[in-house]
Order: C-alpha cells, then sequence, then structure tokens
C-alpha cells in the first residue's frame, strides 16, 4: 500500500499542506493513492462543510413537528395522520455549466434519492434556476439545455415538476445555478436513517454498475492509469431516468417490508462518502470487497471504483437473512444487487481487492477529524436606502409597466413550466404559475404547498435582509394559498469563501435567515451550500435559495390568485 | 366488470388512471405486470401513460415486445375494449392494434398543457358520452405525441370515422395554430376498425375531479365502464 | 463481429428533428444546407462469425425490434 | 454533396439507450449480443461542391450543434 504522494498530486486533489500533515497525524502513517483519494472526497468543502459548519449551527432547526433536522439525506415534518413531508434542495451548478442537459438531469436525480432513500414517495420537483445576461452568449444555450434536463429526468421518473423561480444577471454569466427541491411523503413509521448497526450484517450494492464517470484528481500525474484509461474518463455524468424509476419501486417495495437497517443514496462522492457516513453515524466499521463491486467496464481500479459518480446507486444494510428477498425485488426491477460487506466492530473502512488489502482508515477521521474552519470575514455595510426621490418618475405609467412585465425578471415562465410534466400523478390542484404549487397528499384531504424564493439583489445589498427576505417571501407564499408553513430547505450559493466579502456575505445572509426562522417558528430541516460560484475571480450575487413546505389540512380551503368576478374587491394588506 | 391494468418498467400513470377506473366503477382493475403471460377473463383493457423502458429507442418500442403483449393483441381482436393513453397509445401503435406511429413533437419540445379538443366522433364505447362537435378540454403531456400516418390511411381513418379527437382552437376550429405536436390532420386520437381500440395522447385521467380544473375527461370513463359495469 | 446498423425514416415521411436542425443551421449562418434527415445510428458486437449468419440475426433484429417498418428503413454494414 | 454524420457517445460515457436496446434484445432471445452502443446518424445535402471545404464546414457545424462534445464525438463521411 505504498504510493509516492508528491506535493503536486496533494495538489490535484485539492488538498492544501497543511490538510496532507493533517492527514498523516490521524493515520499516523502517509496515506496510499486510494487512501489519498478518499480523504480528498470526505474532506472537500461539498462533504465537509469546512467552511459553512460553524454558521450553519447558528440557524434553528427543532419545532415541535420536526421530526429529523438537518444532518440526514434529507429534512423531515410530521403532517398529521401518521404522515411525513420529507424534502431537500440541492446544487448541480457546476456541471450544468459544463453540460446543462446533463448536469441539470443529474441534479434532479440526485435530489430524488436523498427523498426517497428515507422511505418517501417523490410527490413534487422544483428548481431554482440563476442565469446569465440574456443577451449573453450562452445563456439561451444554457437555459434550454437545463430546462430540457429538468424535464426529461423529473418527466420519465414521473413526478411533477410543479414549480420554481427563474433569474437572470451578468454574475451568473460564467457560473449559472441549478438548484433542485423534491418532496416526498412517507409513512411516520416507515422512515428509514443511514446509521448502519449490526456487527457481521451484509452491506449491499444496489441500482446501476459504477463506471468511471465524474473522477477527478491526481489522477494524471499517477502511474496506475494509462493516457487510455483517461481519455475512458468522462468528467459528466449521464443520467438515466429509467434506471432511477424503477429504483424508486424497488426500493419502496423492499422498504414495505421489514428488510433494510439503514439506507443511503451514493450521493457526489459515490462509494466513498455513503459508505464513511453510514459507518460514522452507527460507530461501526465497514469491510468492503471491491471486486464485488458491479462495474460497468472492464479493469476498473479500487481508486476508481471509490471516486466514481456514477449515478443511480445506492447502498443498504440488511438485517440478516432477508438478502434472498430483497435480491428478488431488485431482479424483479431489473437493477444490479450486491453484497460488497459486512459491518466490522474495527471502527475502520477496510477495502480489499483482489485479495489484497488496499485502504484502511478509521472512519472517524474522515468525518469528525475533518478540519473546521473560522474562516475570516467582513460584514460588507449595507447600502443606502434609495429613496423615491432619488429615481426619476417615469413619463408614461403604462409604458413603465409594460417594460417592467416583458423584462427578463418578470416575464411568464410558462415556456419554462409547459417542459415539465406538472400534473404527472394527478395530485397537482394549485399549477406553476401562482404563488405556491400545491400538491394533494395522496388520499387524504391534505394538501403540500411549496414555494422557493430568493432575491440575490437584495441579498447583495445588505445580506442579513436579503436572508430575512428569502425566508418570509417563502412563507408568504405559502400563506398566501392558504398553507401553514412548517419548515424550510435552502440551498446557500455564493463565491470564494476564502475572501472576507464574500465569507461576510455568507454569514450576513445565514444569521438573516436565522432571525426570521425564530421569528416566523419556521425550522431549517435540510440544505445545501455551494461555495466558489465565480469565474475569474468575480464571484455571482449571494443567492442563498430557500425552499418553503407548508400544509394545508383541508385543501378545498386553497386559495389562488386569479380574479375570479368582476366587481370583486381588492385589498392590500401591510404597508 | 373486470379491469385490467398493464404497467411495464416506466409506466408512470398507472395509478391516475387506476384512480379514474375506481372512481368510476367503485372497483380497483386489476394489477398486470409487462412480464405475465396470461390475462384471463377481462372486459377492459387500460395501457397508461409513462415512459415505459425510458422512452428508449423508440416510445413504446421495447414495451411492446413485452410477454403479456400477444394476449392483449388476442384480447384486442376479440373485442374487448381497450384504451391506451400517451405513451399507451404508442405501445399501441407498435404492436400494430393501430394504425400509424407517434413521432416527436414539431416544436421538439416536451408540452404539457390543458388543450381544447374536438369531439370527432360519438360512435365508439370510449366517446359515447360526448356530443360529436363539441369542445372539452384535457392535459398533454408528451415528448412524442407527432401522430403520423400516410395519407391513404388518413384517408381511411377519416372516412370510417374512426378519428376520435383533434387538437382545436378554443372555439373548436382546427387549424395549424392549433396543431400542438404537428399531426396529420391534428389528430389527437384514433380508433381501430371494430371502434373497440383507442389510442389518444391527452390524458383524460388528469381531468376527473374539479380539482384538477375540469371534469372533461371523467365522462370518457363514465362512457366506457358504465356499459361494460352491467357485466 | 461487428454490426453498424442504420435506421432511417422512409421518404414521404416528415423529419421533425431534420427540419429543426436544418432550421438551427441556417440561424447559425449555415446557408448552403439543402436538407438534413436524422436518423439512429445502432453498433451491435455480436459473437457470431459467419458473416451470413450475423447478417441474418441482424436482420432479424431490426424487424423484431430496432427499426419500425411502419415509418423507418434499416440497412446493415457488417465489419 | 451528401455529407453523412456519425455521432456516437465517447468511450466511458454511459449509455442508458444502448442499455436498454441490448437488454430488449436478450429478452427477445437474441442471445449472441455482447454489447450495444446507441447514436445519431445525419445526413445533409450540402450546396458546397469542393471537398475540402463541404469537409470544413461540416466539422464547423458538428463542433457548433450537431454534437455535444462534452459527451459526444463525430465522423463524417462525404459523397
Ligand atoms: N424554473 C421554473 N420551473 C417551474 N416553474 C417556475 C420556474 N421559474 C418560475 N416558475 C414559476 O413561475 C411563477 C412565477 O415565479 P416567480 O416570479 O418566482 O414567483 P413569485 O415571485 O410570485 O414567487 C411561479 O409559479 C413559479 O413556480
Amino acid at each position: 500500500m505504498s504510493d509516492v504522494i508528491s506535493p503536486a498530486i496533494i495538489q490535484e486533489h485539492g488538498l492544501n499542506e497543511e490538510e496532507y500533515a493533517r492527514i498523516e497525524r490521524v493515520l499516523g502513517r502517509a496515506p496510499n493513492l486510494l487512501e489519498l483519494g478518499i480523504y480528498s472526497v470526505m474532506w472537500s468543502e461539498h462533504c465537509s462543510y469546512k467552511s459553512s459548519r460553524l454558521h450553519l449551527k447558528k440557524l434553528p432547526t427543532k419545532a415541535p413537528w420536526v421530526i429529523c433536522g438537518p444532518g440526514e439525506n434529507a429534512g423531515v415534518v410530521d403532517i398529521g395522520d401518521g404522515q411525513a413531508a420529507i424534502f431537500k434542495m440541492e446544487s448541480h451548478n457546476h456541471p450544468s455549466f459544463i453540460e446543462p442537459y446533463q448536469g441539470a438531469a443529474t441534479g434532479v436525480g440526485g435530489i430524488l434519492r436523498d427523498v426517497f432513500t428515507m422511505g418517501a414517495r417523490p410527490v413534487a420537483n422544483m428548481n431554482a434556476l440563476r442565469f446569465g445576461a440574456p443577451e449573453h452568449p450562452k445563456t439561451r444555450h444554457l437555459l434550454s439545455g437545463v430546462v430540457a434536463g429538468i424535464g426529461g429526468y423529473g418527466n420519465c421518473v414521473g413526478v411533477p415538476t410543479v414549480g420554481g423561480e427563474t433569474d437572470f444577471h451578468p454574475s451568473y454569466n460564467g457560473n449559472i445555478l441549478v438548484n433542485a427541491m423534491t418532496v416526498g411523503v412517507a409513512e411516520i413509521d416507515k422512515i428509514f436513517y443511514s446509521a448502519a448497526a449490526g456487527i457481521g450484517n451484509s452491506v449491499v450494492y444496489v441500482g446501476s454498475k459504477t463506471g468511471r464517470d465524474g473522477i477527478h484528481g491526481a489522477t494524471m500525474a499517477s502511474t496506475e492509469f494509462s493516457e487510455d484509461t483517461e481519455e475512458k474518463r468522462p468528467t459528466v455524468q449521464v443520467g438515466d431516468p429509467f434506471t432511477e424509476k424503477r429504483l424508486i419501486e424497488a426500493c419502496l417495495e423492499l422498504m414495505s417490508t421489514d428488510a433494510i437497517i439503514a439506507i443511503q443514496d451514493m450521493g457526489a462522492a459515490g462509494l466513498t462518502s455513503s459508505s464513511v457516513e453510514m459507518a460514522s453515524k452507527g460507530g461501526v466499521g465497514f469491510a468492503l470487497d471491491l471486486s464485488k463491486v458491479p462495474c460497468r467496464e472492464d479493469g476498473m481500479q479500487p481508486y476508481e471504483m471509490m471516486l466514481s459518480e456514477s449515478q443511480e446507486r445506492m447502498l443498504m444494510v440488511l438485517k440478516p437473512g432477508h438478502e434472498a428477498e430483497a435480491q428478488a425485488i431488485f431482479r424483479k426491477w431489473e437493477l444490479d444487487f450486491a453484497v460488497i460487506g459486512q459491518i466490522t466492530d474495527s471502527g475502520n473502512l477496510s477495502l480489499t481487492f483482489e485479495g489484497d488489502l488496499v485502504a484502511d482508515i478509521p472512519v472517524p477521521s474522515l468525518t469528525d477529524d475533518a478540519p473546521i474552519y473560522d474562516r475570516p470575514y467582513v460584514q460588507p455595510s449595507p447600502r443606502a436606502p434609495l429613496g423615491p426621490d432619488q429615481v426619476a418618475r417615469p413619463d408614461d405609467y403604462g409604458a413603465a409597466l409594460l417594460q417592467l412585465m416583458g423584462g427578463p425578471n418578470l416575464s411568464s415562465r410558462r415556456w419554462i413550466w409547459e417542459q415539465y410534466d406538472h400534473m404527472v400523478m394527478a395530485d397537482t390542484i394549485q399549477r406553476p404559475g401562482g404563488d405556491a404549487a400545491v400538491v394533494r397528499v395522496h388520499g387524504t384531504q391534505k394538501a403540500l404547498a411549496i414555494s422557493t424564493d430568493c432575491t440575490p439583489r437584495y441579498v447583495a445589498a445588505d445580506p442579513k435582509e436579503g436572508g430575512k427576505q428569502a425566508v418570509a417571501e417563502t412563507w408568504r407564499n405559502l400563506t398566501a394559498v392558504g398553507a401553514t408553513p412548517l419548515a424550510i430547505t435552502d440551498c446557500l450559493n455564493f463565491g470564494n469563501p476564502e475572501r472576507p466579502q464574500i465569507m461576510g456575505q455568507f454569514v450576513g445572509a445565514i444569521e438573516g435567515m436565522a432571525e426570521a426562522c425564530h421569528a416566523l417558528d419556521y425550522p431549517v430541516v435540510s440544505g445545501n451550500v455551494s461555495l466558489y460560484n465565480e469565474t475569474n475571480g468575480t464571484g455571482i450575487l449571494p443567492t442563498p435559495a430557500i425552499g418553503g413546505v407548508g400544509l394545508l389540512k383541508n385543501a378545498q380551503r386553497m386559495a389562488g390568485l386569479a380574479l375570479r368576478r368582476t366587481g370583486n374587491r381588492l385589498i392590500l394588506i401591510g404597508k | 366488470m373486470k379491469a385490467a391494468l398493464i404497467t411495464f418498467p416506466g409506466s408512470n400513470c398507472d395509478r391516475d388512471m387506476a384512480v379514474a377506473i375506481k372512481s368510476v366503477t367503485g372497483r380497483d382493475p386489476i394489477a398486470v405486470w409487462h412480464s405475465e403471460t396470461t390475462l384471463g377473463d377481462v372486459d377492459f383493457i387500460a395501457l397508461p401513460g409513462g415512459f415505459s423502458y425510458g422512452d428508449y429507442l423508440r416510445c413504446g418500442a421495447i414495451a411492446a415486445r413485452s410477454g403479456i403483449i400477444p394476449e392483449i393483441i388476442r384480447a384486442g381482436k376479440r373485442g374487448v375494449p381497450i384504451l391506451g393513453i400517451c405513451n399507451g397509445f404508442q405501445i399501441l401503435t407498435e404492436i400494430g392494434l393501430l394504425p400509424g406511429a407517434l413521432m416527436r413533437n414539431a416544436g421538439l419540445h416536451f408540452i404539457c398543457r390543458d388543450v381544447p379538443l374536438r369531439v370527432e366522433t360519438s360512435q365508439s364505447v370510449f366517446t359515447g358520452g360526448y356530443r360529436t362537435g363539441s369542445v372539452v378540454h384535457m392535459p398533454v403531456a408528451h415528448h412524442d405525441g407527432n401522430y403520423f400516418v400516410d395519407p391513404d390511411q388518413q384517408k381511411r381513418l377519416d372516412d370510417e370515422d374512426r378519428i376520435a379527437w383533434r387538437y382545436c382552437t378554443k372555439s373548436g376550429e382546427v387549424t395549424p395554430q392549433a396543431n400542438i405536436n404537428g399531426s396529420v390532420g391534428n389528430i389527437a386520437g384514433v380508433l381501430n376498425e371494430s371502434r373497440t381500440i383507442l389510442g389518444m395522447m391527452p390524458h383524460p385521467e388528469r381531468m376527473i375531479d374539479p380539482a384538477h380544473g375540469g371534469t372533461d375527461g371523467r365522462l370518457l370513463f363514465e362512457s366506457a365502464l358504465s356499459m361494460l359495469a352491467t357485466l | 463481429m461487428k454490426a453498424r446498423v442504420h435506421i432511417t425514416l422512409k421518404p414521404g415521411v416528415l423529419d421533425p428533428q431534420g427540419k429543426a436542425i436544418h432550421h438551427a443551421l441556417d440561424s447559425l449562418g449555415f446557408s448552403g444546407v439543402d436538407d438534413v434527415r436524422q436518423g439512429k445510428y445502432i453498433e451491435l458486437d455480436l459473437q457470431e462469425t459467419d458473416r451470413e449468419k450475423a447478417r441474418a440475426d441482424v436482420e432479424d433484429m431490426c424487424r423484431k425490434l430496432l427499426a419500425n417498418t411502419v415509418i423507418e428503413r434499416f440497412s446493415i454494414d457488417l465489419d
């Protein structure tokens, strides 16, 4: 297990010298390349939340109706009658800029898995999108690709895409934002978590085969890979919604039995993050035999298997003796099923391949010992409010109104939502175009209302007020359709946190969100942070997208925004 | 009355169809998995919408080669009413129970919206409750609903009064503008020769309850199933 | 043995994808294009080593699945 | 002049369509198939008569529109 780890290799894994020294310290030796790859994944910003964790703690996450707050695959809230709503929002910004169709499609696939992995049937998708200036040469291509990708995936899996938001601003010219949200419904006594348990129990891999998708890192510098494998390694993952649909049905079918102890989707860092998270949450070790991993191609190496980002895969721990039952279900749905290892009491992630031990890492060193940064920040001074006297009075109010309504940020989004099947499952009772989407809880009188909101220019002008406003806007949109707001999920899209101004925006927005959540008794139950959204040193507008979910106990009480009759009175509330 | 609901890997409107059938008959349809090879004695067969096999290769192509298909063909030839909606319509053309083929929408985009449809014939178990020439509204949600038949076939369909619906304007005119997906003759649904098999792209099962925004689809199930309910 | 199958729309069948590509090429300034038709291309790796048999097999596959002969035709090349 | 363009997924890129077709061929009893990959085939009728120029044009079309070079590659044949 020895490789020469050069400074170049360390750098290509996105680790700095200090972080590498920390790895040697916690491991008590130098890692080999595979182990370095695993640390690089687990200690990445994406998995470790190393820049954001300290501040995320400020968000309120509890309420009597919250069953599970942040930390699991998605948040869970009680909606009465023994049922729960499970939801989360996540970003897929960078992949969508490289390849808009597949990037957005796999973003939808990923967030769906986060929700059904907990036992919920997904009932609605939302999408919060940010593109560059409409006249920027790339915008049209990116917009049409992203919308087609979201539709292509969501329509095929049969989950209605019921709403979202779409903004245009030059700060997103080189870094679009694609945030996808899924809401699902589960029985409260059938919610599944990711903590592995039971020494000796089988660790099972299901879904698609593993390919060489999206593997980065120091691969070129390594002798393990020829140029040929490099050429074969696509940086963009291709989504297969047909497989996802079967995976949803197969998982829900297995979940209705008594076979599963723990389950986790293979997200961004695939087999690595799923196995480490399951072992870490359960306080156990995992012994995996990588020779058993179903592979799409010949000659795949452990490094590739552990870092692959192939889609539509899950990891589960089964109760002893339930393997055959589970296998039969996955067979029926024509999906791969393989027992790839066991739970151990070693506390280590131990990987073997073709009979050799190829990695052996204490699990807590990957999670608890990950670096946490208290990055310096400066709170930008809020921009002075604009008074009405500072704005020229329009000559023609009608023309001004038309100009506003025809502008890119206010014009109709029909072109977008008509490409999404927003009615499949036949429970959408408020379609896109209203304040919030409303979806019936199948077979009940209840309905869920969902809205995503954020006004990035407010956040740029005053991060704290902007953070508050975004939370409050979802709250208003939910109440406007007659729902009682329950909780939010968020997707915090910001620039480079190593720059104190950006970090200041981040901290300010969180503090504002926290204040609004407290005031409205409207906790955060799940979320996602996406940092380093910038091109050539210019960050995007700070964009803390908020996804709010509310409950209508009686769906018939739903309000809409259509004016029903001439002569009805319009009433303005608020100041 | 026994209704069979056929599902394939990737079907996703099966539940909606079951709800529609049950809301009219009071009974759940029998769920039939694509790989089964016997149907038993059924009085009605429904092929739901969705993306069987991901719409890969051609919509409905792979589903059309499933184990249950020979049984469906036999039942269809015996006169058992068959309703294929959206992907179900695509499958019925692929197996040859209905003429023509469904190609990519002319505008290339997926389209999901309510559309006006003109009832072209009330001479079938499915459309018997509608008035010929009237306009109804139902949602469409498809990427490949562009109906093609060659001109001879089209003429035959016309002559034999086998066109069930056409895309039209709100006031019922069949115009090129109202043709949402490029279908020949604005055709949205067709019947087989014996008028017992209907394939259509619009989704009547998504318009059965006032909360859907209308109930124009309900009549289709009522017409077909009330007749069969006596069996 | 490798088989390469081309599936194209029959003449007379309107090709919405080809038309859209044509239109897009026009608007990108590629003006000298008279017509565009889009089809499918399928590569099969076969175990069969006998060319005659391989061809017969692939023809059978085309008729039974790969092509919809109501609107499409196919051609087969073997390596 | 006629140009025939083949657009195929780069090796290693997942091909869900090919996978589904392969599976369907299996269940139809065509057992001797090792792999299936699906691509696109585009025929262009060009006004250009100079082969060199035609090829350069079509390459340009492929890069700008016909192929998604992040995951696909293309090849061009001229009549
Ligand atoms: N990307 C999108 N996908 C689906 N629906 C969208 C999208 N963008 C906007 N919408 C819909 O368009 C309508 C108007 O959006 P928006 O202007 O953000 O609403 P508001 O400001 O009233 O909250 C909403 O119903 C919203 O759901």
